[in-house]
């Protein structure tokens, strides 16, 4: 079988317009095109307007908008991080018609996990950086494979996933949070492992930047290889696929490794950022994250969504926790405004034009 | 031909729970053949190829490629080994592009690693221009019309550059023009040696195209024969055990009186929705035990008007006037339309017409449930009462009421579309595409329905492809151009060249 | 400059008589009754003091968020902060950079490390834990008896405390066993069904040392259910003096005791009037606040003493 | 207009079968029909593994299997009751394929409004019930208003619903749990509303009793009524029931209001059980409901599933909650056995012969 001959463009059939040198441009390209451009960055109409409602409504305290400030800003986007980074790895799932509900307790566990190994088993950063992402990818990884080899749906899966997390966390820790203390002495963890809890020239927390490269990492991969193409096709017509040679249990599979594994980076930067891991850490994680995979437009069915509206549905919550706390809105409202205010930012998403 | 086949099939069986989809199958495909397979709805033609392209892996009997036994884990075992199959249902995902559709699973690479994006988009657009498609390769599979869908699958299949090319119906959601770059195409690659298999229930079709012809019968071999010099009855014979009679009936009764009556009606989208043609100036009457074909190429807006018609259309404003007995009528909703006696037979049978999980008879009866309830309970035996009759008038082939739709055969799931919309009691009824994939003999039995049906009263409206379908079974043909009524042609003056030029938009000169 | 927020701007300087102040108030979560006490009794005994506003955030049981709050907080230029840390580690770090700004930290209930707060008020849940065992081991149970724990959210540290000093308190009677204990997550309904399967399988208990009232009661519940309401001895701790609370349980008999654990609300607008208005400097750094035992007896004198609602 | 022939089945073409008079009758009854029938009750079998393991492991004390005394029994029964009414009202939720989160906060909304009305407000039980029970149904027909007009995913919707539903519970009762004392006095609620924490003979629970009626009623409904079908087939294939006639917007609205109602009715029944009506109560109980109705067998993309599957479901929650704590089993270990058992009842439900 040779593959398709690349040079075949030029050898297109007699009556077909005259030839070119670059096909793809002369591609039809019509209003509806540029409708569907338009509404390509939907997932963002949310978020530019919960934003800009945030500037209006912002206190002002010497002729300064505090919601602007750089301060407040980068304290969102610290705020969010780790939300971020578990709701990077919910895409994926989501994205192949899944739900991952354990990442809030991967996350306790991971914290867990790197305080214990760094103040009581005396270990260095590298190594228990690399041994909790393990655990971490290897539990999404063990979910991922009940999922797919049994057949159980994956809400069940990792609801029991997450009970089981929890309690492992709890066993390991002995039920208390383990703090860590920074220094070279015993029962003390590398200092170099309180960065995370720093900032880059003062301004770019430490968490913030993972989680921008993180999710500019994310949404190059969605965009540009074959493992994307394969996750929207299992979302999109699972039976379709498998048909194509689609190696759909190794896709899932990796898809719940991959949630694990960031899931899991969550908590090291969670534990880094509280200079303790505690087995609590992370409960009701899991709802903000999916919360934020939806909010950007991503379809709990599965099969369409991006990477994009992940991130902006991210920092539209932290925007929106934000500006209620700056106008210091009593909890209660709090939680019917931001209710109101989620429905809304869905709400903008359905303007755009649908297909069948 | 050559000599040693490229793929010897011995001794195939498969059996589905009580069901014997395929007994005891010897099969051929030699280099450079057309080999057609034959067969009424459920005769096990899609479970043979199935096994033949991996998707059944389980079965009695052996395969041999190149004289090879070869026994396949999975699809792409089977396009290993050079084996390239169109599935008889659409199987694409929506939310991909047609070219990430094309090369699902083989997804070219740069060097980086990453996908080729361009040089995908290039050679889609280059295997869809051979087929005559001008389709953007950036374009959402999902906004596609199921023609063009039709078109992408059959493009996917040609870029494997199989040697064996298995077509299970390709052109059932095609139009006659599409149906003509396809057998350029299919001709080229016989010249080339790739052997193919095709199967199709439109018999002109395989005199045209077919070297050969296997027929299947209950899942057993009936009998091969050369589909250039046996005769249609011949065919029709072996494949259904017995001689149909007069495929189309003559002698229609006087039509009545006007039922619908649609002036200028046109649909201005509130959203624009690409690949969607709205009414944009229908004008035509049905009248009451007449059948009114609608015809038009692929894109027309025949599937689109339907909808409308329904109250099941995209929304819009809608413009023009309807009438149903002279009063008017805009329904909301398909309720709306079944509540004035508007019933709608869809062409996407899978996607819009079944709930493929649920029984045949939970599907049967869900539009009539009104009728077999009492304060909101079910009447179960009136229901089995109901199903049964259906079934059986309709000769729908199913191992019991209680199967899941999904397992029966295509054909057999349009039958069962059909029951479900006929025991809505209907005065119009709206039929899109309503024999694709139906055998010959059921169509007869179909025609003959519509035919009782019309005589009894019934306003039918019925959009085809298939043009003899059309001459012989309606009184008038209305033709579609670009949403617009071109043509309304009597049974007299309708011809397949008239329908042909005025579908082409040859009578509206300021389109072109 | 005017933008950096603390500019010198050391909040003792600017204390007096006759201004507003804003006070933070970041509570660790809501959901508890016991810290929404605690906020009433902040916002109450702050609307007795002119001047005071105080803006009260729930982090709802997460670290990270009382974090996001607390910088919140100081993003808007508060005047004073109190704090009820959800746990000690996680805020040390937000609490100091507000201390360091120049920013009052009173911390309430829980410390948080190091001591970058101005001061801390709060109760000593091993101190409560071992008046609870020794009211069972010289009063309720001075024959010793069989006791079930119901224990709080497995992982908290009241809970653990609440544990330990019991365990230390009934060590002076062997007589007293502890046959089981379960948690109930601090819940009123995991207390009763946790209590349900405790009495199927130690029917013989004599009492139940829940480590709160709400647990208490849940527990009581079930044994009504069961019938043995009567002949099992409930205790429980907090004695809010609401009307859901433990000390109007013990009013209306269900409780035999339960043990104060003080919010430190009012005590902390007092401390944070002496710091702003007053402009007094030395505040004592940590105030333990002692419990009271509550039984029959002085149930309804304290309610009244504690300001609780009718 | 004449129906379709119905003597067509004279018309028959040669060679089918000679005519028969009850033709559903003489369906190819074998085997696998036998087989059939048998995994037709396959929701039943987690529940019966967990219930004859509960046995074996439970502790005997007098020579009485103390699991299996009626008193324990019926604890179970009790305990289980309100997760598995409001489980009722979530599987028709599950079976059109949304999903419901904010049964939770509604419990708690309607134990408040419970307390409230009948202490603060002075009223009688009959007014309280139905005005709560009005507002869960108009809460939850409001959520189903916004998915069934606007498009948003349940998830969405409903997640705004539990904050919002949080939120007014807080407001209405200031924050703090409303005891209900009863008496006739003011600020006393009618003796007879205790009966909810009672029981019929002293061995009936009330609230069981309430469950098991809710969940009879509820199976013969989804067995036999045409909303059912119309329920099914949403969940099956909307397009297709839309085209059918099937008035998919108002079953959907139908469908997110009785859920409401019944969380409502399960936060009246919390209220009684608990003398108190707390905001804070039912936090995470939707999570539970959700697991009770998928372990029961139905799938979370709706359009399969069964009523008793989600009773078995809730009951195998409960005996397994119950055996635990018997046996008493640190509360660590307690999580991750229940995350197992949760998964293997799941993969109980897998052993049915597929459809290809
Ligand atoms: N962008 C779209 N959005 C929604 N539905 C679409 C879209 N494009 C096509 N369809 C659906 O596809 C079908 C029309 O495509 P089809 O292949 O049937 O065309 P056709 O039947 O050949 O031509 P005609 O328009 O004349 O019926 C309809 O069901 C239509 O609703
Ligand atoms: N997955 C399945 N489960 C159960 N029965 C099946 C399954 N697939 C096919 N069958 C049955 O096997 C028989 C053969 O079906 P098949 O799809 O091969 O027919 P076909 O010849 O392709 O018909 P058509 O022309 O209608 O497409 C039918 O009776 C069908 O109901
Ligand atoms: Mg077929
Ligand atoms: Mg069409």
């Amino acid at each position: 079988m040779t593959p398709p001959n690349p040079t075949a463009v030029e050898e297109a059939p007699a009556g077909t317009p005259p030839p070119r040198r670059r096909p793809s441009l002369r591609l039809p390209r019509d209003r509806h095109a540029l409708v569907d451009n338009f509404f390509r960055f939907q997932s963002l109409f949310g978020l530019v307007a919960v934003f800009l409602i945030a500037i209006a409504v912002s206190p002002v305290r010497n002729g300064e908008n505090i919601f602007l400030s750089s301060g407040n800003l980068a304290n969102i986007v610290r705020a969010v991080s780790e939300i971020g980074i578990i709701a990077v790895g919910m895409t994926f799932v989501i994205l192949i018609g899944g739900i991952d509900l354990s990442v809030g307790a991967v996350l306790g566990l991971a914290a867990v996990g790197s305080a214990t190994l760094m103040v009581d088993s005396g270990m260095g950063i590298l190594p228990t950086v690399l041994i909790v992402l393990l655990i971490g990818t290897a539990f999404g990884a063990t979910q991922g494979a009940i999922v797919a080899r049994i057949g159980i749906q994956s809400f069940i899966v990792t609801l029991a996933g997450l009970q089981a997390a929890r309690g492992i966390a709890r066993m390991w820790s002995g039920g208390l949070g383990v703090p860590i203390a920074y220094g070279d002495g015993p029962k003390e963890a590398p200092e170099a492992f309180s960065l995370l809890s720093g900032s880059i020239n003062g301004v770019l927390p430490v968490p913030a930047v993972l989680f921008i490269a993180i999710g500019i990492g994310a949404l190059l991969v969605l965009r540009s290889t074959a493992f994307a193409r394969h996750v929207y096709a299992i979302g999109g017509n699972e039976k379709a696929a498998r048909l194509s040679g689609v190696p759909v249990r190794r896709v899932r599979i990796t898809v719940f490794a991959i949630s694990g594994l960031l899931a899991a980076l969550a908590g090291i930067i969670h534990a880094g950022q509280l200079n303790q891991g505690s087995p609590n850490d992370g409960s009701g994680y899991e709802l903000d994250a999916i919360a934020a995979v939806v909010i950007g437009g991503t379809s709990l069915a599965g099969g369409s969504g991006s990477m994009g509206g992940t991130i902006a549905g991210a920092l539209l919550l932290g925007i929106l926790n934000n500006i209620l706390a700056l106008n210091n809105i009593d909890a209660n409202v709090q939680l019917v405004v931001k209710g109101l205010v989620i429905v809304a930012a869905a709400a903008l998403q359905k303007l755009r034009p649908r297909i069948s | 031909m050559t000599e040693r086949p490229l793929v010897r099939m011995t001794g195939i069986g498969k059996r589905f729970g009580g069901v014997q989809a395929c007994r005891d199958i010897d099969l051929t495909i030699a280099a450079g053949e057309v080999h057609a397979l034959l067969g009424e709805n459920g005769a096990g033609k899609s479970t043979l190829i199935n096994i033949l392209s991996g998707v059944i892996t389980d079965y009695d009997g052996t395969i041999e490629v190149d004289g090879r036994p070869v026994s396949f884990g999975g699809p792409v075992d089977a396009q290993r080994a050079g084996i390239a199959t169109i599935h008889q249902e659409l199987d694409l995902v929506a939310g991909l592009s047609i070219a990430e559709n094309m090369f699902l699973g083989r997804e070219p690479r740069t060097r980086l690693g990453g996908v080729d994006i361009r040089r995908m988009r290039r050679q889609a657009a280059e295997h869809l221009r051979t087929l005559g498609a001008d389709l953007d390769p950036r374009r959402l599979v999902g906004s596609l019309r199921v023609g063009e869908q039709q078109l992408v699958e059959i493009g996917r299949a040609l870029s494997l550059d199989a040697r064996v090319l298995i077509m299970d119906e390709p052109t059932a959601a095609l139009a006659d023009a599409e149906v003509e770059r396809l057998f350029e195409t299919i001709k080229e690659l016989r010249r080339a040696g790739v052997g193919i298999v095709y199967i199709s229930h439109r018999m002109a079709e395989l005199e045209v195209i077919a070297d050969r012809a296997t027929v299947l019968r209950n899942g057993g071999l009936a009998g091969t024969v050369d589909p250039r010099t046996a005769s249609r009855d011949e065919i029709i014979q072996l494949m259904v055990g017995r001689s149909v009679d007069a495929l189309f009936g003559e002698g229609r009764n006087e039509p009545g009186k006007v039922l619908l009556d649609v002036r200028n009606l046109a649909v201005t989208p509130r959203r624009p929705t690409p690949g969607r043609t709205e009414p944009a100036g229908v004008d035509l009457t049905v009248r009451t035990g007449e059948i009114v074909g609608l015809a038009g190429l692929m894109g027309a807006g025949r599937t689109e008007l339907l909808e409308t018609l329904f109250g099941a259309g995209g929304s819009g404003r809608r413009s023009g006037q309807m009438t149903i007995d002279g009063r008017p009528y805009g329904p909301h909703g398909p309720r709306a339309a079944l509540a004035r006696g508007v019933a709608f037979v869809p062409e996407d049978r899978r996607g819009a017409g079944l709930m493929l999980e649920h029984s045949v008879a939970e599907n049967v009866v869900l539009s009539a449930l009104a009728t077999l309830t009492t304060l909101g309970v079910v009447r179960r035996q009136a229901v089995r009462r109901t199903v049964a009759e259906q079934l059986t008038a309709l000769a729908v082939k199913a191992a019991s009421p209680a199967v899941a739709a999904a397992t029966l055969s295509g054909g057999n799931q349009q039958k069962v579309v059909f029951a479900k919309q006929l025991l809505t009691q209907p005065r119009l009824l709206l039929l899109d595409e309503p024999t694709r994939g139906v055998d010959i003999g059921a169509k007869a039995e179909i025609y003959r329905l519509l035919h009782r049906l019309a005589d009894a009263g019934m306003a039918i409206l019925l959009a085809s492809s298939e043009l003899p379908e059309l001459l012989s079974l309606c009184d008038r043909v209305v033709v579609l151009h670009r949403g617009r009524t071109v043509a309304t042609l009597p049974r007299a003056s309708a011809t397949q060249q008239a329908i042909l030029a005025a579908a082409n938009g040859d009578d509206a000169k300021e389109t072109r | 400059k005017a933008g950096d927020g603390n500019g010198g701007t050391d909040a003792a300087a600017e204390c007096g008589s006759g201004k507003e102040f804003l006070i933070g108030m970041s509570q660790a979560n809501n959901a508890e009754p016991y810290r929404q006490v605690m906020n009433d009794d902040v916002s109450n005994a702050a609307k007795d003091v002119p001047g005071f506003k105080v803006v009260v955030s729930d982090a709802a049981q997460d670290n990270s968020k009382q974090v996001a709050d607390v910088e919140n907080f100081i993003s808007q230029g508060i005047n004073l902060l109190i704090i009820s840390p959800n746990e000690a580690k996680p805020l040390t770090a937000v609490v100091k950079k507000a201390y360091d700004q120049g920013i009052p930290v009173i911390v309430l209930d829980r410390k948080v490390e190091g001591d970058a707060y101005t001061a801390f008020i709060g109760g000593d849940n091993v101190a409560i834990g071992k008046a609870a065992g020794e009211y069972y081991a010289k009063t309720l149970l001075p024959q010793g008896g069989k006791v079930v724990e119901i224990s709080g959210l497995p992982g908290s540290t009241p809970a653990a405390e609440r544990a330990q000093g019991f365990r230390e308190g009934v060590a002076s009677n062997p007589q007293i066993q502890i046959v089981a204990s379960q948690t109930a997550e601090w819940l009123r309904e995991k207390g009763q069904s946790v209590m349900d399967a405790m009495l199927k399988a130690n029917p013989d208990i004599n009492a139940v040392y829940a480590h709160n009232d709400p647990m208490a009661e849940g527990a009581y519940l079930a044994a009504k259910a069961a019938g043995k309401e009567s002949t099992i001895k409930f205790t429980g701790i907090d004695a809010l003096p609401v009307p859901s609370g433990g000390i109007k349980a013990v009013e209306q008999g269900r409780l035999q005791a339960t043990f104060q654990y003080p919010t430190g609300g009012r005590e902390a607008i007092d401390m944070a009037k002496k710091i702003l208005v007053d402009c007094q400097k030395d505040v004592p750094k940590t105030t333990t606040l002692g419990t009271t035992q509550i039984t029959k007896d002085n149930a309804a004198q304290v309610y009244t003493q504690l300001g609780g609602k009718q």
